[in-house]
Formats: structure tokens, C-alpha cells, sequence
């Protein structure tokens, strides 16, 4: 895969606050990338950098290797869906989607053509002469979708394209977005705050915490091996614990030792460890490697969600088996459940 | 509550007469012979005959026709100010716009004596003139001044209204426009100036409307033998004492107004009406 | 697009010229004595001092009590109007609002005209008084016919500004007020009211400042001899010729006005910037 | 537990459109009850016909066997957190909270000390000068809640209260909510949705559609044993089959015979079947009970959601281990995965 954008360095500064502390990052052709972190992390700043909507402090963006920090929004080759759409009002669903195709002066016929194709792609053949203001929110989304795209860029940039519409409707687009990617093949870069999202849509998710990339890496890796407390809390739920590593493969905590699978610590360094709740098995008292009581058990459908009160903390513990508040009982997790974490200068 | 239950249709009713008497005296005025009373009443359409006259249809043209070159001329010089206002800094726009309605707040006499004392034949502009050597020119009492004093009196209404429309502009069509390809140029034709139009309309509704019946500039920078409607209907009461031909004139007024009204309420309706659907649809 | 940046300035400096320059003329002639023109000029504070003269200050006093009376009546009289129109249906609203504003459509010197029949000597009322073998009542030339033509005049704007507010009120408001145990005369006193305020000072602006400085209703319903603010200042121009008198007295009066705005507008801001820092928390 | 309020058979009609069609319904003492539906089911009518802004057009309320249907709102002994919170904008937060106080002409000390208790149950000790309208979101949301139980209802109604805020906060208060019903002990009726929100919070769930009661139940009552296609398509992700009943623990579809727990329905009478994607296992080809090739393989954090085309349908599959998209592989239930529904007339 060849890198087609390239952040460096990027710094953004409003009002004296600094937005995004010096972002470096890749992203290659053909790639589905999340931009994924809480509200007012810059996430949305870097897409309107690289839009070309606001200008970085310092820093470049390179596309195929050209600078393109000074090139201004109309002429760059990307395309964007905007948070609300930003559909015009005052026009149907055909000159909507038209409109970057009549600003190139394109042909009637083609402009017809290419029109009626995106129409089909997005599955609103038919409500062209539609205005706008007229659709529901999920067809306008598809109405902003098709307008992007029609331009044929080589990125397109979505800014929470589906944080107005209702949790059905939500999931479906993320599949139809998804779909639609592969159809077209080019790169996709995506911001939400919702790690559900995320990890259902993403070849590659970039975590940013307070202007700053806390992780960048695969779903799998990103949930798997959170690099730091912040990135284990945001993605999933989450037991983080602070403890220290007694020696490669050893780590302490809640006045326990426990085998683990990391190495490569400082001996005696203090670290975070994060044990997901699925992670953890319900035992009898004598087989736990930790001892407890639980104190409640929420049916959550696919499984009960129970908090178990040990000496000192209180543990979430995912389970399909279900077992009564007041029960003692124990806590049995594998070496390979335990990731352990560098501690963060902030959190 | 229900004893003010039982007050809300007999308050209702008399508020109703209170509003309607008067406009019914002037329907009855124009619609009857001079000198009668309500006891001794004649009907007659002679006061609407009368106003089909050449004199006074040329002086309702006329009429229509410095309004109407007084709200052109307000749109060609208010629409750049409101536009470049209305993209300046939040605080900048504030002020200016302080500034462009100051003169909203002046009585209308006064601010026209004031231009008086600008156009006359031995005004600022001519003593200006006689100091280059040039020669006077006569502008008091010519359609060239009269117009002036319309568009100096109503401009600040279209700025104002054309303003409010552009401030409230969602800034994300323009990045849109933007994103897809459009420079400066383009976004302002096919985006911002479409949906800036209902604050032309309104603005046209502030401007138009009362510039075909005012009567105060037309006489001050107009002379005496200048007539507008405005004029026309101020004599009919005041000078010539005929207020059935006077109230015949303001009732053919009223319909004038009303139905441009409607059609310029009508055009903004079926733009306003797209948000309303849309709302019953999310319902 | 660079050319067009470079005639924003100048367009703009013409633009303010256009606009200040009458403005300045007031401010030029309210503050030089009478017969100078601009190669000869006398400064003087006289006009002002003038104006402070036991006599005008009672005209200025007047006016503004004639005024005052006349937006708490329309306050009085609109207020109940507005609030049981935003009660009707939404179509019945519709068309009460159009009965309401359509005598804002017909030129005031005809409304006054119409209310003249009504009030004079041998007028509508005390024909109607002779039938019933009553004595007549003198009305014309007297404040009542004043304060009721004014009134009369600027009635519909205090009903729309109220029902304006008043339509746009969240009912699930009253839904709460109602479901936190307050009957209806509770919820009018502690939610619908207060709501409405804003209202209620649009409807002052738009009412006060204008009956503050009007000349045609006190000259009519008033006769030649009274005198208000407005026609204080038309005399000094047309009858007296006192140009400079009269372009103070207008300063004076514009004084007052932005004075009495800025509170006004202030009370109207502290109320919504509440909305605008909650905008700015949630961005 | 004591039966609070009884719905017997109402009606709702709107511009000649039902909206409520007979609804039949018992609501206990301190119980958590929520109306579930999607958008348009009519459940939040039927909250403000229970709370009085609405007059319904047939059928009665009782209310500790007292009918209320022709109570005004402002007499009942329920109050209501609104869907938008309707907090009074011209007031702030001690007044929003005093406001029924007040109006029950409470002594100043007494309204002093509730609204007191009410702020430090909400978490908003020291906000009581503040204007609502400076207030965030889930700020405003306390002040309504606060605002309701300051009265001492017996009756809490809530429409959706929790749908303006965003998804971490919204867990957040979903668990707060749970807590403060534990602590006040009253009956707490809820619209939703969201069924999440259902399953967590809840100790009885109603589900509605088309106004019409779908199924009433617990929580583990509704995903396990749905009644019908509605509920469980509703009630989170499923593979639903068209089959019929050979004989009692017998059923057939796909052209395959597979026993089940299922019992007393007609021979051969049509059926919906359920299988819930987390109760399908994949084993090899040889193993399953149907065969089929894996489509697609989506990361979701605890699990990989499958597709799997067979002969006849694709089946959702969630399992925690990866299997490659092409490969060919078997698909396992046991018979009490096998959920055997009745045909609903209409869907």
C-alpha cells in the first residue's frame, strides 16, 4: 500500500490553546482510517486541516509527496461529508449532487450519467427532483454522501456523518459505508467519538487524546493491546488497575503476584494493567486467584454484567452464567488477559 | 378562570369593533357622495370612477415608478454593504451596523432638510462647484433629488434586513461549496445570493411599500407641484376637504399593497414551507 | 476576485459619506446660529439653552407622558388580544393576525381622519348621543382624542410583538407547569408571563419611540395649538424657518431615544445572552 | 407487590388514525417499568395520557383503583421528566427544583431543605444560582429529575430522557437512574427506544408496536423467549427462520429436522425461529448441523460478528475466536437455542 497523505508535525492553536500538539501520521491508499477519540480531542481540527477549512499554526501535509499545506480547499482532490450534512436548501436532490460536476463544467450528458449512478450507489434512485429539506435524515446523509463522492476523489473525509441519526438506522449505514468503500475503493477517513463505530468500520484507527495520537493500529490491536489507560478506558469497558512489574513476566498488584505475558519493563516500574471484563472467569472461592463478593448482576442480554466487590477494588466481570448479588465467590483470569500499560505522564 | 372565560368574546367583540369601526368609516366615506351623514346616505362609485382618470392613474405610475427605482437603487447600493458587513469581525459588525441604523432613529423631516440644505441652488454641492469655477446645478425639486431623499430615508431598512439574512447564513455551505470546487466567485452566485434573497424580500417589503405613499420627502424635495400618491391623498383631506375621493384613493392603495404583499409573502412561503414539511415528517 | 478587494474600501468610504453627511449637517447646524452658512460659521450652545426654556421642556414632558400613556394602553388592550389569538388554532391565529395588521396597511393621516368623524362635535358618538336625547360631548382638541389616535395607530405592532412571543413559546412548558401541580392562572403568573416579557419590550420600542416624536395624529385629533415634541420641531422648520433650533431639538430627541433603547435592548440582552454562553459551553 | 396503576383498554385516535389500540396493562408498586418501541409505537402517548396532557378516546385509568381519567394533569399524584426537560428558561436551578413546591405553598424552610436533599442526590450541590440555560446536558437532565422528585411522587414518568446525550454520559446516567429509583423506591415508568437501555435498567419491559402490547416481561424474559418476530428482531441481533412444527419438540426448517424445547403447537403449524448469533458455535463441516462458507469476519471488541452463507440464508454468528472470510465450516446449536415463536399476522 503506498502512503498518500502525510501529517507532519501538525500544530493547531486557537485562541491561544493549543488544539493538536504536533500530529504525525500516515495514511495510505485504499485505507478505511478512524480518527477516533472523546469530544474536543481535535479529531474534527485535523479533518478541517487537511480539508483545507482551517489552517495549521505549523506544521505540512503532504498528498503523493506534494506539500499541499498551502493549496486552498476548492482545488484540493478530497472530498468531504460534513457533520450535518451542509446540504443546499435551496436545491433538489440532483443539483445537490451535481453541483461539484457543474463547477467543472462538465457536460450535460455526463453530468446526467455520473448523477444517476451515485443515485443508484446510494439507493435514491428516483428522489432526484426531491429538495433536500424535504428527506429524512438518513436520506439526506445518502444525499451528502453522493454529492462527495460523485467528484470522484481520491479521499473522502466524513465529520461524524451519522451522530444525528437514530441507533437502528446508525448500524445500517456503518455496514452501507463500509459496503460502499469497497465499492469504490478509495480511502475513507473517518472521525467519531463512538468506539463501537470504530471498531466495526476501521482498517485503521489513529486514538487522539487532547491534540495528541495516544495509539494508532488495527482494531484488533487497538482493543487487544491498549497502549495506555486512556486508549484501554475509551475502547470497551474496562478493569484498569494500578500495579508495578516485579520482573520480566511478573507483575504485582492488589498485593498479589501474577504471571503475566509482557516484558521489557524497568524492575519495579510502576504500570497500568487492564483486565477486560469478558476476560474474567466466575470460579468457586478456593479455585479464584482473587476473592470476592458480587454485588450485582445485570441482565445485558448477550451476557449478565456483574460488579464484584474484592478487598481492594471493584471488578466488572462479563458472564453468560448467571450467579446471585451476595455470593462470594472468585476470579480467575489466563497471563495472556493481563495487558499491562506505561503509565501516562497525564490522564 | 371561568369568569374570564366568560370575558374573553365580548372583549374580543369590542376589540374587534374598536379596530374594524374606522376602517369601516373609510370604506363608507369611499363608497358615498359628499356631505352626506350615516342618516341621510348616498352610494356612489363615482370617487373610484374619478381615480381612473389620466391625472391621477400618471400620478399613481409615477408613483409606482419612484418606488420602484427607490428599492432598485436601495438593493444595488444597500446588498455590497450588508454583504461585506456581514464578513467582517463579530464586534466590527456590531458597530457598523450600529452606525448604518442611527439615521433610522432621526425624524424623517429633518433628515430631508438636512439634504435640503445639501442640494438647494445655494447648497454645499453648488457653493462646492462655484468654488472650482464650475458652473450651479439645479437638483432641488427634480425627480432626481426626491428619489435621493426615498433612498437615503430607507436604505438602512434593506442593509438591515439583507444583513440578518446573510448573518444567519450556515458557514458550512460555504466550506461545502468549497469542498466541491467552487471559488469565491461561484459560492457567491450559486449559494450565498439565492439564499440571501429572502432578506432582499423582506428588504423590499420595508422599502417599497412605504415609499409609494410617503408624502413628507416628495413635497419637501419634491416642491409644491410635485405629486406623489402620498400627496395626492394628504391634499384630497387637508387641502381640498374631499375625503370620500381621499379615502377611495388610500382603499385602491390598501389593495395595491395587500396584493403585493401576498406575493411577496407567498414567495417566501413556498421557500419556509420546505422547513415546515420537513418538521412534520421528523414528528 | 483582487479588484473586487480593492473597490471594498472606497465603496464603503462613499457609502459612510453617504450616510454621515446629512447627519453631520444636523449635528453642523444645531450648534451654529442662524444665517451662517459653511464659509461663515458662528458656534454657539444657544439652540440647546434655548430648548431648556420652562416652555419647551413642558412640550418635551408632555410628549413624552402622552407617550408613556399611550404604550401602557396598548400594553393593556394588546396583551389579552395577543394572548387568546396564540390560544385559537393555528388556522383561526392566521387569520385574527391578518384582521389585526391590515390598518397597518392604511396611510395614518386616513385612520386619523376616520377617528375625526367619529369624535367631532357632530360626529358618529354624539349623533348617536342626540338620539338618545343625551348632551353632546366635546372630544376633539382634547388629550383623550390625542392618546386614543395614537393608540389607534400603533395598536397591531404592540399585538404582533406580544403574540410573536407569545406563539413561540414551548408548550411543553405549560405541559411541566401543569404536571408540577400549577392551575392555569399559575402557570400564566410564573411561566407564560415572564416568557413573554420579551415581547412586551419589542412592542415598547416599536410603540414608544414613535409616539414619542409623531407630528400628524396630535396635529389633527389635537388642532393647531397643541403641541408635541414632533410638531414642535415641523414648526421650527416649516412655520418658523428656526432650522438650527430644530436640528437641536431633533438631537435632543435622538438623544433620548438611544438612551432609552440601550436600556431596553440591554434588558433584552442579559435575558439572551444566557442562551448565547450556553451556545458557546456546548461548542 | 401492590398493583399502583391499571390501563384498561385504551384507545388513542389522532386526525382519524389509532395510535393506541386497546392497550391492557398493570403497573406494580416500586417497580422499573419500561415502554419499549420504535419511534412512532405510541409509547410516549400513552405516557402522557398517563400523565395527563393527553385525553384518551376510549378506556380507563386507575390509579390505586381510583380512576383518574378525568384528572387534570396538575392533580395527579405523578410528575414527569420531559423528553427536552421543559426546564423553566427564565429561572435557575433552585427555582426550577422549587417550582411545585411552591406552588404547594411549602413553608421557605422546609422547600429550602428538600430542594437541598434533591441537589446533593442529583450531584449538584453549589449549582443553585445557576440559569438552566447554562447548564449542559446532562446537567439540565439532573435539574429535571430533581425537579420531579422534589414533589414526592408516587409516579415517575420519563420519555426518553436520556436521548440529547451523548453515549458515554448516557451509560452514565443510565446507571444513576437505576440507583436513585433503588433509593427513593417509587415506580419508575420509562420510554425508550433503546433497547439496551431496557435491558439494563429495567425490571419489567413492555414492549409495544403499531399501539398495539407486543410482550410484557423481564428483561431475560423478552431476549430469551420473545414472543413473536417483532420483539425479536427488536430485542437486539437474530437469525430468524421461517419453518414449521413436525411434533412437539420437533421442528423443520431449511430442509433439516432439529429437535427443540418447543411443545404444543398444531402439527405442521408454520412458525418463526430465532437463533440468537451468540448461541451459534463454529466448528468443522463434518460437525455442524449446516454447512456453509464464512463471508465476512467483522473485529467488534468482545467478539467477531460473521456472516455465513448456506444453502438457504445467511446467519449472523458471533464468536470470540477468528475464522478466516472463504473458509467452509459447520454451524452448531444446542435444542435450547432453538427459540420456536408464533407467526404474527401482520409485520
Amino acid at each position: 500500500m503506498r502512503t498518500l497523505i502525510k501529517f507532519e508535525n501538525i500544530v493547531k492553536e486557537f485562541d491561544g490553546q493549543l488544539v493538536l500538539k504536533g500530529i504525525n501520521l500516515e495514511i495510505n491508499e485504499n485505507e478505511f482510517v478512524t480518527l477516533l477519540g472523546p469530544s474536543g480531542c481535535g479529531k474534527t481540527t485535523l479533518l478541517r486541516i487537511l480539508g483545507g477549512f482551517v489552517d495549521q499554526t505549523e506544521g505540512k501535509i503532504f498528498f503523493e509527496d506534494i506539500e499541499i499545506s498551502n493549496v486552498p480547499a476548492y482545488k484540493r482532490e478530497i472530498n468531504t461529508v460534513f457533520q450535518k450534512y451542509a446540504l443546499f436548501p435551496h436545491m433538489n436532490v440532483f443539483d445537490n449532487i451535481a453541483f461539484g460536476l457543474h463547477i467543472k463544467k462538465q457536460s450535460k450528458d455526463i453530468i446526467q450519467q455520473k448523477v444517476n449512478k451515485m443515485l443508484r450507489l446510494v439507493g435514491l434512485d428516483g428522489f432526484e427532483d426531491k429538495m433536500v429539506t424535504l428527506l429524512s435524515g438518513g436520506q439526506q446523509q445518502r444525499v451528502a454522501i453522493a454529492r462527495a463522492l460523485v467528484n470522484e476523489p481520491m479521499v473522502l473525509l466524513l465529520d461524524e456523518p451519522l451522530g444525528a441519526l437514530d441507533l437502528k438506522l446508525r448500524k445500517e449505514m456503518q455496514h452501507e459505508l463500509k459496503k460502499i468503500q469497497k465499492e469504490v475503493g478509495i480511502t475513507f477517513i473517518y472521525v467519531t467519538h463512538d468506539q463501537e463505530e470504530a471498531l466495526t468500520m476501521s482498517d485503521k484507527i489513529v486514538v487522539i487524546n487532547n491534540g495528541e495520537i495516544q495509539q494508532i493500529g488495527t482494531p484488533i490491536d487497538i482493543y487487544n493491546e491498549p497502549e495506555n489507560r486512556f486508549v484501554a478506558d475509551f475502547i470497551g469497558e474496562s478493569n484498569i488497575i494500578e500495579g508495578f512489574m516485579i520482573e520480566d513476566y511478573q507483575v504485582m498488584f492488589d498485593d498479589k503476584k501474577f504471571e503475566c505475558v509482557d516484558y521489557g519493563f524497568d524492575d519495579k516500574e510502576s504500570v497500568d494493567i487492564v483486565i477486560r471484563p469478558e476476560d474474567i472467569d466466575i470460579v468457586t472461592p478456593e479455585m479464584g486467584m482473587l476473592k470476592g463478593i458480587i454485588r450485582s448482576s445485570i441482565f445485558k442480554g448477550v451476557h449478565y454484567e456483574m460488579s464484584v466487590e474484592t478487598e481492594y477494588r471493584d471488578f466488572i466481570v462479563h458472564t453468560t452464567d448467571y450467579t446471585e448479588p451476595g455470593k462470594e465467590v472468585g476470579l480467575h483470569f489466563f497471563p495472556e488477559d493481563i495487558h499491562v500499560m506505561y503509565k501516562m505522564g497525564t490522564y | 378562570m371561568s369568569t374570564f372565560r366568560n370575558l374573553v368574546k365580548p372583549y374580543m367583540l369590542w376589540m374587534g369593533i374598536f379596530i374594524i369601526i374606522p376602517m369601516l368609516l373609510i370604506v363608507f366615506y369611499a363608497f358615498t357622495t359628499k356631505g352626506n351623514d350615516v342618516i341621510t346616505v348616498k352610494f356612489t362609485m363615482d370617487n373610484f370612477l374619478k381615480f381612473f382618470d389620466s391625472v391621477y392613474i400618471k400620478v399613481l405610475l409615477k408613483s409606482l415608478n419612484i418606488a420602484l427605482i427607490t428599492t432598485i437603487v436601495c438593493i444595488i447600493l444597500g446588498y455590497p454593504v450588508a454583504y461585506i458587513i456581514a464578513n467582517t469581525k463579530q464586534k466590527t459588525q456590531t458597530l457598523l451596523m450600529l452606525l448604518i441604523t442611527i439615521p433610522m432613529w432621526i425624524n424623517t423631516l429633518v433628515k430631508t432638510y438636512a439634504w435640503i440644505s445639501v442640494l438647494s441652488d445655494n447648497g454645499i454641492v453648488n457653493s462646492f462647484l462655484a468654488k472650482l469655477g464650475l458652473a450651479p446645478i439645479t437638483m432641488m425639486y427634480t425627480d432626481f433629488a426626491v428619489t435621493l431623499g426615498m433612498v437615503y430615508n430607507f436604505l438602512p431598512f434593506m442593509i438591515l434586513e439583507i444583513y440578518t439574512a446573510l448573518a444567519k447564513l450556515d458557514r458550512s455551505l460555504i466550506d461545502a461549496g468549497n469542498d466541491l470546487g467552487a471559488n469565491k466567485l461561484q459560492i457567491f452566485q450559486k449559494i450565498v445570493f439565492p439564499l440571501s434573497l429572502s432578506g432582499v424580500i423582506s428588504g423590499i417589503t420595508l422599502v417599497f411599500l412605504p415609499s409609494v405613499s410617503t408624502f413628507v420627502i416628495p413635497k419637501l424635495l419634491g416642491g409644491g407641484q410635485y405629486m406623489l400618491i402620498g400627496n395626492l391623498i394628504e391634499n384630497q383631506f387637508i387641502t381640498v376637504g374631499e375625503w370620500n375621493f381621499g379615502s377611495a384613493i388610500s382603499l385602491i392603495m390598501a389593495c395595491i399593497i395587500l396584493i403585493s404583499m401576498y406575493f411577496t409573502r407567498k414567495f417566501d412561503q413556498d421557500k419556509s414551507e420546505n422547513g415546515n414539511k420537513k418538521e412534520v415528517k421528523h414528528a
